[in-house]
C-alpha cells in the first residue's frame, strides 16, 4: 500500500474529490490531513489539493505558505517525500519557495474553467514515470495560474528538465492559443531539482473516470501505486 | 434608516406613497407599517412598541419578509406529491431519492442589490442561496443561474453582466460549488432592473435534515460566522420591497460584501455540527438578519427567545441595538445547540483556531417566553394580517402589446441562420459561464451547454438532473403561458437528458403588485406555473418572490424562472449532448406548430406579438415519450427546440460534435419554411435515434399520441436543411461561439 | 507637454467591508505582529502628457470618475508627479 | 506607544506582464484619454502601535518580507505617518 496524505486547509475544495478518485487506483489508501495538525510520517507521498485555502486573498497560496503544515511539507519534501502540488496546491508551493516561479492572475484577467491539453516534459518524476511525450486532456479551473519567473529562473528550470507539464493543442504543439492564462513558456507544471516536488494547474482529479469526460488524470494519480514506499529521494534525487 | 418609505397594504389602509419620505412623528409610519398594521402590533405586543420593536416589525411585515402580496397566490401552487420530502416554508424544500438520500434545493432572487451594484449583489446573492441549503444539513453540490440584462449593445449593461458574471464567479468558485447550468436573456426591460436569480442544489442524509423547527426551552443559541456589521442595515427587506427610484440613493442601506472563504468555513461548521448532532434548529440570516432569524426560529418551534444583544460580535464600533437586530451582513448563522452541547463540541478547526477574526460565539441562552415584554414576533406565521393585503383580483383581460412587424429585405436563409445563432438572444452562453467552475465536486457528468446538467452521487447508480429556464419574451404577451412554458421549458430539458422531473422550484420576478397590471400579472404567473405543474406532475417545494422590479414606473416583463430537479435511475445511462453518428436518423417529436410572435428571429424583426399556443397535456405526452423512448435505449441523442426554433436546434445539435446532417423542413399546413424553420413554440424535441429502432420508436409515439416527422440523417459536414439552406457545420460553429463575446464587446 | 504620473489610490470606503484586509489582519497577527487594523486599496499609476499639474491633476480626476473607481462602494484620491522625459516612446 | 499607518505599496517587477494595466489603458484610451501607460498595485494599509517612527518603518519591512509582497513577482515599499490617537481601543 502506498500512503498518501492529502493535505486541508481551510479554504480547500479538492480534498475529497482527490480521495475519491484515488480510491479508483488500487494498492493506494488515503488520508485527508488538517494541516493544523499536520505529521506526515509514515506518508509515501503527499497531495496539495485545490481550493482558496485561505480565500486567496493577498495572493493565491500567500497566507498557506504560514501554515504548520506548509512547514511540515517542507520537512517531508527535503526527506525526498513525493508532493504533488494541484492548482492551489501548485500556488502554495511556490509561494513556499518549494517550486520555482509565481502563478499570478490569468492573462485574461478571469477565472477559466475549461479542458486543456498538456503534453508531458518530464518522467523525472514519481507522477509522471512512463508518460514523457503523452498529450493529456484535462480540466483547468483558475484564476490565477499564469506561471511565471524572471528570464534567469525560466532559463535555469528549462535546463535542469524540471518544466514537466507544458499547455499544448491536442497534437501537442506549445501555440498561443492553447495557453489559457497567460503562462510563460505556456508552462502548466513544474518540478524542483530533484523532481520529487511537482506542482500544476490542470485538476488530474477531475478526470480520472470516463463518466465525467476523460481518463488523462487516472494516469497521473495511477503513477503513485507504484512510488518507492518512502524512498522517493534515493530514486529521484 | 429614519426616513424608510412607506409600504402600501390594503386598499383602506394604503397610505399616499407620495409621502414617502417626509417626515413624520407616527414611528409605524416611519418602519413602514400601515395604520392598521399598526394597530395589530400594539394588540400583539400588548402596549405601545418601543423604537427597536417597531423596527423589528417593520423589517418583518415589509414585502420581502412577509410575502404581503404573494402569499395567499402562493397557496395555489402544489406542494405535495409522493417524493416530496420538505414543502415550501423552509430554508428549501426537499425530493427523496430513495436510500435515504434527500435533494434540497431553492432558487432566490438578489435582483435590486444587484442593480446598485451588479458584483457584490450577484456575489452575495450566491452566498445567500447557498447558506439556505446548508442551513438545511445539506452539502451544496451545484449552483444555477438565471440572469436577466438589457440588450448587450449599451455599455450600462455590459458593466452590469462583468459585475454580475464576475461576482458570481468569485464567490461560487471559492467556496468550491460547481455552477453547472443556467439561462441568459438580454431584453430592454432589464436594462435598468436586471434580473439575478440563483439556485443550489444539494444532498442529505434524511437523518440529518435539519429545520428551523425544533429549538427547545433551555438550549443554547450561538450566532456563528461572521462579526455583525454595519452593512446593509434592513437593506433587503426594504430595498426589495420598493421600486429603484432616482433620488433614494441618499436611503440605500451600505452595499453588503461578502466573503466567499467565511462562508466555506461557515459551511464546513454547520455540516459539522450536523454530523455530531448538535443542532435542534438553524437558520441563515438574511434579509432582516438577527431579527428574521431570531423570530423564525422562534416561532417555528413554538418558543421565545431571550437574546442579549451586547454578546453580539460586531465588526463596527457603536453599534445600537436596532443597529445589531436589522444589520444584514453576511456569512452568519443562527443555530440552536442542545442543552448539554458546550463550545467545546462545536468543531474549533472550521472556524475557531484558524481564523480567529471568525469566531464561534455563544451570544444567548433561549428560554420560555414570560412576561409582556418580550413580544413573539412570527415570521411567515405571524398575525394573520398579510393574507388581507393581497391585491384585489382586477379583472384584467390582456391584450397583446403592440407590435410592429415590419420584415426586414429578404436574406439568404442561411445568413439569417448565422445571424441567429449569433444574435445575443440564441448565442452560446460560455464566454460567460466559463469562468464559473462547472468541475470542482467531480460530481459534474454534463456540465453548461448541455438541455440540463447531470450530476452523479457517488456511490450510487443513480443521479440528478437539474435545469433553470424562464419565458420573459413569452410572458410579456400572455404571463400565464410564459411561467406554464417555463415550468414546461425545464422539465423538457430534464427529459432531453433522460431525468424524470421529480419536482421544481421557483422564483417570480414581477412588477410593482400595487398596480393593477402587476397584481394581474403575478396572478396569472401563479397561475400558470400551477397549470403546468398539475399537468406534468411536478410539485413546486420551494421558491421566492421579487416584486418592485420596475423602472420609472415601468414594471419588467412578468418573469418566472423555474428551477427543475430530475432523476435517472441509471446516470452512466443519460442521454449525451453528442451529434449522433453518421447514419442515425434525425427526429421531431411534439408539436411542429410554430410562429414567429415570441421568437427570437421576430424580435430581430421588431415582431412581438400573440396568441400564444399552449397544449400542457401535448407537453406531457411529449415528455412520457421521450422517457419511454429513452428507456428503451432507442436515443442517441436529443434537444430540446428552443429559442431560435428547429432551425438553431439542428445547428445546436450539429455544433456539439462538428458534424452535419442532411434533413428536410417537416411539411406543416399553412407553415412559410422561414416559420417552420425559424417559429418558435412549446413541446418540439428533436431526437437522434438508431435506425433500425424506428419502427418501434414511432409505435411508442403513437401510444403516447405524440407527432413524429423522420427529417433525415446525420453525416457530412455541412448541415443541410432542404429545400431552404446548406452551411457549413465550422461556419456554425464560429457564429454561435463567438457572437455572445462579440455582442458583449468582450475579448476572446 | 510634459510628462505626469498619476497614482490613484483606490479603497474601499469607510463602511464597506474590506475581507481582504480582515485575511491580512489575521495573517500578520499569526506571524506575531500585533495590528490594530489592516485596509486594502488599489494602486493605479497612469503616465500621460499634460500641459502642468493642475492639468494633469484634472485629468486622473477624470478618470477616476469615469472608470477607475466604483463609487457605489470606492472613494479615491490622487497625487500627481511630474517625470522627466528622456526617453518617453 | 503612539498608533502609525503604514502605507505598504506593492508593485509588480517591470519585467513581469501587467495584464491588468494594460486591460485599464486600452478602455481609458477608448475613453479618449490619451494615455502613455498603466501599471498596477496593491495598497496595503496597517494601523499598529509602536515606539516611533524608525520602529514603525522597520516593522512594516518585516510585514513586506514576510508575507505582503512575493520578492519573485513584486517589489514593495513603504511609507510611514503618526496618527493621532484619541481613541484607539
Ligand atoms: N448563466 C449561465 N451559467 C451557466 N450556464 C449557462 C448560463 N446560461 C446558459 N447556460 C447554459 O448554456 C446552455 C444553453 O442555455 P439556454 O439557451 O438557456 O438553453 P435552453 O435553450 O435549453 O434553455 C445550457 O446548458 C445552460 O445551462
Ligand atoms: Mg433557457
Amino acid at each position: 500500500m502506498t500512503r498518501v496524505a492529502i493535505l486541508r486547509y481551510p479554504g480547500t475544495w479538492s480534498e475529497r474529490d482527490f480521495q475519491h478518485a484515488l480510491s479508483l487506483v488500487e494498492g493506494i489508501a488515503t488520508e485527508i490531513v488538517w494541516h493544523a495538525e499536520c505529521d506526515l510520517r509514515g506518508f509515501d507521498a503527499a497531495i496539495v489539493p485545490g481550493g482558496f485555502s485561505y480565500g486567496d486573498y493577498l495572493r493565491a497560496g500567500a497566507i498557506a505558505k504560514l501554515s504548520p503544515g506548509t512547514k511540515e511539507l517542507r520537512r517531508f519534501a527535503d526527506e525526498g517525500g513525493a508532493v504533488l502540488g494541484s492548482c492551489n496546491g501548485f500556488q502554495i508551493l511556490c509561494e513556499a519557495g518549494l517550486l520555482p516561479g509565481a502563478l499570478v492572475r490569468n492573462a485574461s484577467l478571469e477565472y477559466r474553467c475549461d479542458w486543456i491539453h498538456v503534453r508531458i516534459e518530464s518522467d523525472r518524476t514519481p507522477f509522471t514515470t512512463g508518460l514523457r511525450r503523452q498529450v493529456l486532456r484535462m480540466p483547468i479551473g483558475h484564476g490565477e495560474g499564469r506561471w511565471v519567473a524572471d528570464p534567469d529562473t525560466l532559463a535555469a528550470v528549462e535546463a535542469a528538465g524540471q518544466v514537466v507539464f507544458r499547455y499544448t493543442d491536442a497534437a501537442g504543439a506549445a501555440t498561443a492559443d492553447a495557453n489559457p492564462n497567460g503562462a510563460l513558456a505556456n508552462i502548466a507544471g513544474v518540478s524542483n531539482r530533484a523532481g520529487n516536488v511537482v506542482g500544476l494547474m490542470p485538476h488530474p482529479e477531475r478526470c480520472a473516470e470516463a463518466l465525467l469526460g476523460g481518463t488523462d488524470g487516472y494516469r497521473i494519480i495511477a503513477n503513485l501505486a507504484k512510488a518507492p514506499h518512502g524512498t522517493a529521494a534515493a530514486v529521484y534525487r | 434608516m429614519s426616513a424608510s418609505p412607506t409600504i402600501s397594504g390594503t386598499k383602506a389602509a394604503k397610505p399616499n406613497r407620495e409621502s414617502r419620505g417626509s417626515a413624520s412623528a407616527d414611528p409605524h409610519v416611519e418602519v413602514g407599517l400601515t395604520d392598521a398594521e399598526a394597530t395589530r402590533v400594539r394588540e400583539i405586543v400588548g402596549r405601545e412598541p418601543n423604537r427597536l420593536e417597531w423596527a423589528m416589525f417593520g423589517a418583518m411585515w415589509s414585502e420581502h419578509c412577509a410575502y404581503k402580496h404573494s402569499r395567499k397566490l402562493l397557496r395555489r401552487l402544489p406542494s405535495a406529491g409522493p417524493g416530496v420530502a420538505v414543502g415550501p416554508g423552509e430554508n428549501a424544500g426537499a425530493v427523496d431519492l430513495g436510500d435515504g438520500l434527500l435533494c434540497v434545493f431553492k432558487v432566490e432572487s438578489h435582483n435590486h442589490p444587484s442593480a446598485v451594484e451588479p458584483f457584490q449583489g450577484a456575489a452575495t446573492g450566491v452566498g445567500g442561496i447557498l447558506r439556505d441549503v446548508f442551513a438545511m444539513g445539506a452539502r451544496p453540490v451545484a449552483v444555477l443561474n438565471a440572469l436577466f440584462f438589457g440588450p448587450p449593445d449599451d455599455a450600462r449593461v455590459r458593466r452590469t453582466v462583468s459585475g454580475v458574471v464576475g461576482g458570481i464567479s468569485v464567490y461560487g468558485n471559492c467556496v468550491g460549488i460547481p455552477d453547472v447550468a443556467g439561462h441568459v436573456s438580454f431584453e430592454p426591460c432589464f436594462a435598468e432592473n436586471p434580473l439575478v436569480n440563483a439556485m443550489c442544489v444539494g444532498f442529505v442524509e434524511r437523518e440529518r435534515l435539519r429545520t428551523s423547527t425544533g429549538a427547545k426551552p433551555g438550549s443554547a443559541v450561538y450566532l456563528v460566522g461572521s462579526d455583525t456589521g454595519r452593512d446593509g442595515i434592513a437593506g433587503a427587506s426594504l430595498l426589495a420591497s420598493f421600486e429603484l427610484g432616482a433620488g433614494d440613493d441618499r436611503k440605500r442601506p451600505s452595499v453588503q460584501v461578502g466573503n466567499p472563504f467565511v462562508e466555506k468555513l461557515l459551511l464546513e461548521a454547520t455540516l459539522e455540527l450536523v454530523a455530531v448532532d448538535a443542532i435542534e434548529a438553524v437558520q441563515d440570516l438574511g434579509a432582516a438578519g438577527l431579527t428574521c432569524a431570531s423570530s423564525e426560529v422562534a416561532a417555528k418551534s413554538g418558543v421565545g427567545m431571550r437574546i442579549d444583544v451586547g454578546r453580539v460580535p460586531r465588526r463596527a464600533r457603536g453599534m445600537t441595538a436596532l443597529e445589531v437586530m436589522l444589520s444584514e451582513s453576511q456569512e452568519r448563522m443562527l443555530v440552536v445547540a442542545h442543552g448539554d452541547t458546550t463550545l467545546a463540541l462545536l468543531p474549533p478547526r472550521a472556524l475557531a483556531d484558524d481564523a480567529p477574526e471568525y469566531d464561534v460565539t455563544q451570544w444567548a441562552s433561549s428560554e420560555p417566553a414570560t412576561g409582556p415584554t418580550l413580544p413573539r414576533i412570527g415570521g411567515l406565521s405571524l398575525g394573520g394580517s398579510s393574507d388581507d393585503m393581497a391585491q384585489g383580483d382586477q379583472a384584467l383581460r390582456e391584450t397583446a402589446r403592440p407590435s410592429t412587424s415590419g420584415a426586414s429585405p429578404l436574406q439568404k436563409i442561411g445568413l439569417e441562420l448565422l445571424e441567429l445563432l449569433a444574435s445575443p438572444a440564441v448565442a452560446s452562453r460560455r464566454t460567460l459561464y466559463r469562468s464559473f467552475d462547472s468541475m470542482v465536486g467531480t460530481d459534474t457528468v454534463l456540465g453548461p451547454g448541455a438541455d440540463a446538467a447531470v450530476l452523479r452521487i457517488k456511490g450510487r447508480p443513480d443521479g440528478i438532473a437539474v435545469a433553470i429556464d424562464a419565458q420573459p419574451r413569452v410572458a410579456a404577451i400572455d404571463p400565464f403561458a410564459g411561467a406554464a412554458l417555463a415550468v414546461a421549458e425545464a422539465t423538457r430539458n430534464l427529459v432531453c437528458v433522460g431525468a424524470t422531473p421529480l419536482a421544481i422550484t421557483d422564483c417570480l420576478n414581477l412588477g410593482n403588485p400595487e398596480r393593477p397590471r402587476g397584481a394581474y400579472d403575478l396572478e396569472q404567473t401563479v397561475d400558470g406555473i400551477r397549470a403546468a405543474c398539475d399537468a406534468l406532475g411536478v410539485p413546486v417545494v420551494s421558491g421566492n418572490v421579487s416584486l418592485y422590479n420596475a423602472t420609472r414606473g415601468v414594471d419588467i416583463w412578468p418573469t418566472a424562472t423555474i428551477g427543475a430537479v430530475g432523476r435517472l435511475a441509471d446516470v452512466a445511462r443519460h442521454i449525451p449532448a453528442t451529434t449522433g453518428r453518421p447514419g442515425d436518423l434525425v427526429l421531431l417529436a411534439g408539436n411542429a406548430l410554430v410562429s414567429l410572435g415570441t421568437s427570437a428571429y421576430g424580435a430581430a424583426r421588431g415582431i412581438h406579438e400573440g396568441p400564444v399556443s399552449l397544449d400542457l397535456a401535448a407537453e406531457a405526452r411529449l415528455q412520457r415519450f421521450v422517457l419511454a423512448a429513452h428507456a428503451a435505449g432507442a436515443v442517441r441523442a436529443a434537444h430540446d427546440r428552443s429559442d431560435g426554433g428547429l432551425g438553431v436546434a439542428l445547428a445546436e445539435l450539429a455544433i456539439r460534435d462538428g458534424v452535419g446532417m442532411k434533413v428536410t423542413l417537416p411539411a406543416v399546413r399553412g407553415l412559410d419554411k422561414r416559420v417552420t424553420l425559424f417559429g418558435e413554440g412549446p413541446s418540439g424535441v428533436v431526437l437522434v435515434v438508431d435506425p433500425a429502432r424506428e419502427a418501434e420508436l414511432r409505435a411508442l409515439a403513437e401510444r403516447e399520441q405524440v407527432a413524429v416527422w423522420t427529417l433525415g440523417t446525420i453525416g457530412g459536414d455541412l448541415l443541410e436543411v432542404a429545400p431552404v439552406l446548406g452551411m457549413p457545420v465550422a461556419s456554425l460553429v464560429r457564429a454561435h461561439g463567438g457572437g455572445l463575446a462579440a455582442a458583449l464587446g468582450r475579448a476572446d | 507637454m510634459p510628462r505626469f504620473v498619476a497614482r490613484v489610490l483606490i479603497r474601499p470606503k469607510a463602511e464597506i467591508r474590506d475581507p481582504q484586509g480582515e485575511a491580512i489582519s489575521g495573517a500578520l497577527r499569526s506571524l506575531g505582529h500585533e495590528i490594530a487594523d489592516v485596509r486594502t486599496g488599489k494602486e493605479i499609476l497612469v503616465s500621460f502628457d499634460a500641459a502642468d499639474e493642475r492639468a494633469a491633476r484634472d485629468e486622473a480626476a477624470r478618470m477616476g470618475d469615469e472608470l477607475l473607481a466604483n463609487p457605489v462602494i470606492e472613494s479615491y484620491a490622487v497625487e500627481v508627479e511630474a517625470v522627466r522625459t528622456e526617453a518617453h516612446a
